[in-house]
């Protein structure tokens, strides 16, 4: 759950963004609710340094409850790994084997706030500056030596490594120092004082100093480890066949007693076609992410319970600001009401999906209710437009001013099914509007590569969103020349805004500084908000005690059970 | 010669096209508005079928020539005209090729005639929440996909993409062949030696690995990037053919004599040694056709083929396949529509092949 | 025969030479770069470029050559893989043999079954199994192999479950393969490459067939065959052994150049089938932009090429006494 | 031996054979009703231009005649044994063993991918139950009687590693292995140059004696044909037109058709003046053979009985047959044909 706001499809091939299919949910005669079940929507709750015992009750609770040991469960993903080494992993698969091999100093709750792992407690010094975190001492790695204070100042030295690439190495920029106290005592010291000190500190997986540290910097990319982790965490690490499986086994040593499920089985499967057919025939027990377009099938297998967790991402079709065409406020709100978002949810996500009215997702505690929105409306489009001065002035049916036509391309990244057909949709949308639009459906590489050149006209893509709330990096007009804002929006008032409320340790003021941020951008329309897609997971049912949160559907993954006549390997 | 010339045009067409036929097409909605049933979208094909049909005549007619070159020189019993009288009678003979033949001809006639066959335009929705993913009925055919487009006008229009495709790229992969397998047949010795490494060097290629690549470095999947790079990976077949068959016809008698005369180098090439090499060209080259068909479709499969919406049978393929479980007729019907096709050039090409090579007859 | 196997392996060297050095620009001249897989708003953009700097790609593309080239010749090294985050040779040494398994069992398949199908036909020239046959061999021949694994797919590996007979992906059973028998693990690896090797083998099988009816009826034609029979010889020894001997010999050439159709192929049906093999390394290599991993899987590729050549040219010498090696 | 026709039991002898080709065109009448005999040990010659029937009524006798082409009648007795009537297995028994043949084409007949050793054993071991080590003996003894020098040597060697006349000799080795009663030659040296043709012919004659086999030698060159045989049969379009002793035929060819044949070579000491003869028209389309008799549309003497009826074989004097209408107390109908 450290994984924050990274780009989906990241370098993989044949990934698409978990969208959702068809019927209502629950909406099947033949059988009760229990077969497909809605994720309760728990959004965080900002700084949360302060344990929740209620949660962490829960926990304990279902940890402790009568359970049998033994069966498997298989998990379908598409992608293998690229490593299951904190340090160096950047696909999504990795992480989720990560996250049973290590443990983090703390785990995350489902309201995000944070509950003890490797830390039993941690507390703030006076000022503020200093965290200190005492960690468990019946904790081993799998190899039998102990985890200690010392394997977490090596894994902040590695993590801040320049030569080493860790994917989230900016969260820990205004931690100065890593200080070992004792064995089992460490202390972080902070350079400034903001809202998310906790969070930085606590990010990414401890590592095993004592295997690592022979590993040089520059060597870290390719090492031995990479592929043959060892852990903490309630799973070990068995076996890893590349684009065939991962496969961990229950960690009999591990401090909170051992997790119930002999092995878990991370799959390779080829595309989503195929993991929709090893679903339903069993030869996988569970998948994230299921594309839409299959709910039904799926959700008539009596096999299958489905859980609709809420998004965590929202996709967009971004106006390059910086052509001509798109500089125009007015323009970009048109082209927002010409386009029927509604109708892309229903057919493209079967309803599974919502449109989100700005970067700022409900999960999210910052989240604005009542942004200004730009519903579908075309009449009111072609007047905004005309206002403009874009008229229809040789009657041939397209809109021109000076004797240019209204025309753009829009590019996406191939690979991703949903973003594909929006082309086509948006396509057709514009064209009753009078604008012409060629889609450009590029390799994923070619794509991001353009971005950063800023070579395109408008681009459909999508951010998977954060705990962590930050609009700089996409929003800033800092970061124009710096990738992520590459649709250069620049607005001073938002820049300022975003500066002070980063720091504002006070989260009321913070979140009224947010919200007229995002009020904004939805003024703006940098992006058209597109949709927010649901998460469909389908899980066989004979699996007790799955509890899928919005924090994700791993959130309690080692505690998930099968009774001993339902096993079926 | 006309060969190269119209590979070098092909070659060019892939740059320019783009504009070209824009500027054409613009100009012909001008003259005629909106009342033509050959739309914009309609000109490429038509565009390149004249530009092919072209082709084929000068074909026939150089090797009508030569033939008629051929009976003057050495006349014997079984001249050029028995031998194509006994050719077509082969030919007709075989009941399969003819229906190859005939399958072709269908298909070209159904990419023709499009606008009037398709019941609807192929890439404009319908009404989305209403008519999509309908099933088969006499209104729609295929029934509808997810856009509420009807799946059989777009599968008929889909025969443009894969027979352009396939006789362009096919084209050119002749025309690169044969220049190759020519140069390389007809000095032999060290000159032979690189480019027959060469072209084991290109056939060492994982063929979809390199397009791939270079689609990537194109940045843009015109169809017109596609027939070339198509055509650049598989001409090697043919220069192989052409150098063996002009490396075998350098012994033969006629050629000796014809160089003891005195005869220069694109004489001896072109009047001599080409003309005798086309039978095995043809034959061939109409059964690479089909090869080339497939590739395209691979190509549609993994997603580097035409861009969408406009409908290519590899790209509705990949675009329905999600619809296995429940609308299974699409992506059967379009896979079914490049099995014919293959299958069509492949028994024409048999039977060419068959009714050709003397070797084969009794 | 040896000096000719020397001198057919030292002439390939420039080919691969040549095959790597066109790779080489061809995947540098391509937009991006391995790094793009760090591209993460989490990421400094500082320690993406220090990766470039450790793995050189900030340099002149003259001197990545040159280096490269040097690593491959003097140390047989390929280097690593930025996105898969080990040596490639590793990676490599994994997806290769399950590569050649699945193209050697579809080879197996495409002769087997080509030639038998061949055989029949040829002999049992213009009845209702030589036209069967040959229009079903036409129809599998024509058929794009995606579509062929596609329908197979849903066909037999659960999409209709009545006829589930196959599993969807991979190559054992991952739960159970460990627990098995010998015999048992057996079965499952048959089981598992059933239909990827069928769907690759078919169509060239389909190939084969064609060619060794048209081959095998056009050595029954031949002056020899009659002498077998003036001998008295039974209609099957004149056929089998002295027909089929000669009608082997260009299929053993076919066989050879259907190689790089195989592995080919084998790039789209390892996608279809989700089969670890080079197939999907490369075509991740080539999207990932992971330069060295690219350009190994390309360079073994062409040396399979080249070996399946050689062998074939081997093979066709043994048969052939007319061809002596040299 | 000079009156062959008398002898009560000829060695081999076919009687009305008929042999159609059911082609798509047509059905081809290469034999049709063909009738000749060969006694034990003595050589008849089967001459003809080409396309008159020969090599298809040899490959009749070997029933070796494949689709489309059909024996439709006839009889063909070996020693009083019918062929026509055998089983497959029977008449394999009789293909190696009793009837042996030679092609023409020795460049082609051998197998390229066996050695020559391997192709004659094949053919003993096929017919005599000997062992591998006999059979190679005995291959090894038959290649050394064929006249090949270094026959332990020569016995693995490839049909490529040696010349056409040297490849003959291999056929006739296998064709002799198992010691046949009757041996079909067909046009046995026309693919050799002539003074390898001498050696080959040479050779067959000394085998002969030796093997005390029958011989029916296909041939177009008459030069040969009085040489070697004892009996001659002249062919046209399909069908036996004269059958006498060679002696007979060369004295006094009574058909029109034997003796334009027969001017139209040149012979040693004709004089230069003289000018050869050249029968007029082209061999008819077995297709479509004329009505009546089938050379008369070239006969020099023909009539418009010739269109209607067809002459039928017959003695036209003691031991000389042949198919014409028109001779006449064993006179030819072309004045100055008997020399």
């Amino acid at each position: 759950m450290n994984r924050i706001v990274r780009i989906t499809s990241l370098g993989l091939f044949f990934t698409s963004l978990s969208c959702s299919p068809s019927s209502t949910p629950g909406d099947s005669p033949s059988d009760s609710a229990q077969r497909v079940i809605e994720v309760e929507a728990r959004p965080d709750r900002g700084r949360s340094e302060e344990h929740n015992l209620e949660f962490e009750a829960r926990w304990n609770e279902l940890y402790n409850t009568p359970h049998d040991n033994g069966d498997t469960l298989v998990i379908g993903t598409i992608g293998d790994a690229d490593s299951l080494n904190d340090l160096t992993s950047a696909a999504i698969t990795g992480s989720n084997v990560i996250g049973l091999l290590f443990l983090s100093l703390t785990r995350t709750n489902p309201d995000f706030s944070h509950a003890p792992s490797l830390a039993e407690s941690w507390q703030f010094s006076e000022d503020h500056l200093e965290l200190t975190f005492h960690l468990r001492d019946d904790v081993f790695w799998h190899d039998g030596v102990k985890t200690t204070a010392h394997d977490v100042k090596f894994t902040f030295e590695k993590q801040i490594s320049p030569n080493i690439g860790w994917a989230t190495i900016k969260w820990k920029q205004f931690i100065k120092e890593c200080v070992v106290v004792d064995d089992y005592t460490v202390k972080f010291i902070f350079e400034r004082l903001y809202p998310y000190q906790l969070m930085d500190a606590v990010v990414g997986a401890v590592l095993p100093k004592h295997i690592l540290e022979k590993v040089p910097d520059e060597e870290m990319v390719s090492t031995d480890f990479n592929r043959n982790p060892v852990g903490n965490g309630p799973y070990r690490f068995k076996e890893w066949k590349a684009q065939q499986y991962i496969e961990v086994e229950a960690n009999e040593n591990y401090f909170a007693g051992r997790p119930p499920l002999d092995r878990i089985i991370f799959k390779v499967v080829p595309d989503q076609e195929n993991l929709a057919l090893q679903l339903k025939s069993g030869e996988i027990d569970f998948m994230d992410g299921v594309p839409p377009r299959f709910f039904e099938e799926l959700a008539r297998q009596e096999n299958l319970v489905a859980y609709i967790a809420p998004g965590r991402s929202y996709s967009y079709l971004g106006w390059n600001l910086l052509n001509p065409l798109f500089q125009s406020k007015k323009v970009r709100q048109a082209l927002t009401m010409a386009i029927n978002r509604q109708e892309i949810i229903d057919s493209l996500l079967f309803e599974f999906g919502e449109i989100p009215k700005g970067p700022v997702l409900p999960i999210i505690w910052a989240h604005h209710p009542n942004l200004p929105d730009f519903p579908y409306d075309p009449e009111k489009a072609r007047q905004y437009l005309a206002e403009e001065g874009w008229k229809d002035s040789d009657g041939d049916g397209w809109l021109d001013k000076d004797g240019q036509r209204f025309s753009f391309t829009v590019k996406t990244n191939k690979g991703n099914q949903i973003r594909e057909d929006i082309l086509i949709l948006v396509q057709d949308m514009f064209k009753e509007v009078g604008i012409a639009v060629r889609p450009n459906i590029l390799e994923w590489t070619v794509f991001i590569g353009d971005m950063d050149k800023k070579d395109f006209e408008a681009a459909v893509a999508g951010w998977s969103v954060g705990l962590k709330m930050d609009m700089t990096t996409i929003w800033h007009s800092d970061s124009i020349n710096d990738k992520f804002n590459f649709v250069s929006y620049s607005n001073p008032e938002f820049d300022r805004l975003n500066d002070a409320a980063i720091f504002e340790m006070d989260s009321e003021k913070a979140k009224q500084m947010w919200w007229r941020a995002q009020e904004m951008i939805a003024e703006d329309q940098p992006y058209t908000f597109l949709y927010s897609p649901k998460d469909i997971n389908f899980v066989h049912r004979r699996f007790q005690n799955v509890q899928m949160e919005t924090v994700g559907w791993n959130y309690n993954l080692e505690q998930w059970w099968v009774p001993k006549d339902k096993q079926k390997y | 010669m006309i060969l190269g010339l119209f590979g070098l045009l092909v070659g060019l067409a892939g740059w320019h096209a783009g504009t070209l036929w824009d500027t054409l097409a613009h100009t012909l909605e001008k003259l005629f508005g909106a009342n033509v049933p050959y739309t914009l979208r309609d000109l490429d094909f038509l565009v390149s079928t004249l530009f092919l049909l072209g082709m084929l005549a000068a074909l026939v007619l150089y090797s009508g020539l030569s033939c008629q070159r051929i009976r003057q020189a050495d006349r014997t019993a079984q001249g050029p005209e028995r031998q194509w009288s006994i050719v077509k009678r082969q030919f007709l003979k075989n009941r399969l090729a003819v229906a190859g033949a005939l399958i072709i001809l269908a298909l070209y006639l159904v990419a023709f005639l499009c606008p009037f066959l398709a019941p609807y335009d192929p890439v404009e929705q319908g009404d989305r929440v209403q008519e999509r993913l309908l099933s088969p009925s006499a209104e729609h055919l295929l029934g509808t996909d997810r856009f509420a487009r009807d799946v059989f006008s777009r599968i008929i229009y889909g025969s443009r993409i894969s027979l352009l495709v396939g006789f362009l790229a096919m084209g050119l992969a002749v025309t690169l062949g044969t220049a190759v397998g020519a140069v390389a047949g007809y000095y032999g010795g060290w000159v032979d030696s690189v480019i027959m490494r060469f072209v084991d060097m290109m056939l060492s290629f994982p063929t979809l690995i390199l397009i791939i690549t270079v689609i990537a470095l194109w940045r843009n999947q015109s169809i017109w990037i596609i027939i070339t790079l198509i055509g650049l990976m598989s001409w090697m077949g043919v220069a192989r053919l052409v150098r063996g068959q002009f490396m075998a016809l350098k012994e033969r008698e006629f050629f000796q004599a014809a160089r003891a005369l005195g005869a220069g180098t694109g004489r001896l090439i072109f009047q001599h040694l080409l003309p005798n090499s086309l039978t095995p060209i043809i034959v061939s080259a109409t059964l690479r056709v089909g090869n080339t068909i497939l590739l395209e479709a691979s190509l549609s499969y993994l997603g580097l083929g035409v861009q969408p919406p406009t409908p290519s049978w590899g790209n509705i393929v990949y675009d329905t396949k999600g619809n296995l479980f429940t609308e299974w007729w699409m992506p059967l019907a379009a896979g079914m529509a490049i099995v014919i096709t293959v299958v069509g050039y492949n028994l024409l090409g048999d039977g060419l092949r068959d009714a050709l090579d003397p070797r084969l007859r009794e | 025969m040896h000096t000719y196997i020397i001198r057919r392996i030292l002439i390939s060297i420039p080919l691969l030479f040549g095959l790597l050095t066109i790779n080489f620009f061809l995947i540098h001249a391509a937009p991006g770069d391995p790094t793009d897989i760090f591209y993460n708003p989490d990421m400094d953009p500082e320690a993406r470029e220090n990766i470039r700097r450790i793995y050189g790609l900030d340099q002149p593309l003259g001197v990545q050559y040159l280096k490269y080239i040097q690593g491959v010749v003097l140390k047989f090294e390929f280097g690593y893989s930025i996105a898969k985050k080990r040596p490639v040779k590793d990676e490599i040494l994994e997806a290769l043999p399950n590569t050649i398994q699945l193209s050697a069992l579809a080879l197996l398949l495409e002769l087997s079954l080509g030639i038998g199908i061949g055989i029949l036909a040829a002999v049992k020239q213009q009845s209702t199994f030589d036209n069967a046959t040959r229009v079903t061999a036409l129809t599998f021949y024509s058929m794009p192999s995606f579509y062929l694994g596609l329908v197979l797919l849903f066909l037999f590996a659960g999409g209709v479950s009545a006829t589930h007979w196959f599993p969807a992906s991979g190559m054992v059973d991952i739960v159970r393969h460990e627990s098995m028998s010998t015999l048992g693990r057996l079965g499952d690896r048959a089981i598992h490459i059933f239909l990827p090797s069928l769907t690759l083998g078919i169509g060239a099988a389909a190939g084969i067939s064609r060619y060794m009816r048209g081959e095998l009826l056009e050595v029954i034609r031949q002056d020899y065959m009659r002498t077998a029979r003036a001998k008295g010889l039974t209609e099957r020894v004149v056929v089998f052994k002295h027909g089929l001997r000669n009608a082997l010999m260009p299929i053993i050439t076919i066989m050879g150049l259907s190689l790089p159709f195989l592995f080919s192929g084998a790039v789209i049906v390892e996608q279809v089938f989700g089969w670890p093999g080079m197939g999907r390394v490369a075509v991740d290599a080539a999207f990932q932009r992971d330069y060295s991993m690219f350009l190994a899987v390309n360079l073994i590729f062409g040396a399979m090429v080249v070996v399946g050549n050689l062998v074939a040219d081997i093979l066709y010498a043994m048969v052939d006494p007319r061809v002596r090696l040299s | 031996m000079t009156d062959v026709m008398d002898q009560t039991s000829p060695q081999i002898e076919v009687r009305n054979l008929k042999t159609y080709f059911y082609t798509e065109d047509g059905v081809v009448r290469a034999v049709d009703g063909l009738s000749y005999r060969l006694a034990k040990g003595e050589t008849l010659a089967l001459v003809g231009e080409s396309g008159c029937g020969k090599s298809v009524s040899a490959l009749s006798v070997m029933r070796l005649i494949a689709s489309p082409g059909k024996i439709v009648e006839g009889e063909i007795l070996l020693d009083g044994l019918d062929l026509l009537q055998c089983s497959e297995t029977e008449m394999r028994e009789v293909r190696g063993n009793r009837i042996s043949m030679i092609f023409q084409e020795p460049m082609t007949s051998l197998n390229p991918v066996f050695t020559i050793g391997n192709q004659i054993m094949e053919a003993i071991r096929v017919h005599q139950d000997v062992s591998r080590k006999e059979a190679r003996d005995r291959t090894i003894a038959m290649i050394r009687r064929v006249k090949i020098s270094a026959a332990e040597t020569r016995v693995d060697e490839y049909p490529h590693q040696m010349s056409g006349g040297m490849r003959q000799r291999v056929m006739i080795a296998m064709a002799l292995a198992c010691n046949p009663e009757v041996l079909i030659a067909d046009e046995p040296t026309t693919a050799l140059d002539v003074t390898i043709q001498a050696q080959i012919m040479e050779l067959l004659a000394e085998l002969q004696s030796e093997f005390q086999m029958s011989i029916l030698l296909i041939t177009h060159n008459l030069g040969l044909v009085a040489e070697v045989s004892d009996q001659v049969a002249v062919m046209y379009a399909s069908k036996v037109v004269e059958h006498t002793s060679t002696a007979e035929l060369f004295a006094s060819p009574l058909h029109p058709y034997t003796h334009g044949l027969l001017t139209s070579v040149p012979t040693l000491g004709m004089p230069r003046e003289q000018k050869l003869n050249v029968i007029p028209g082209q061999v008819p389309n077995p297709l479509h053979f004329p009505t009546g008799c089938r050379f008369h549309p070239r006969c020099p003497v023909a009539e418009q009985r010739c269109k209607q009826e067809e002459p039928l074989l017959r003695e036209v004097k003691p031991g000389h047959w042949a198919a014409c209408h028109f001779i006449e107390n064993g006179k030819s109908p072309i004045k100055g044909a008997d020399r």
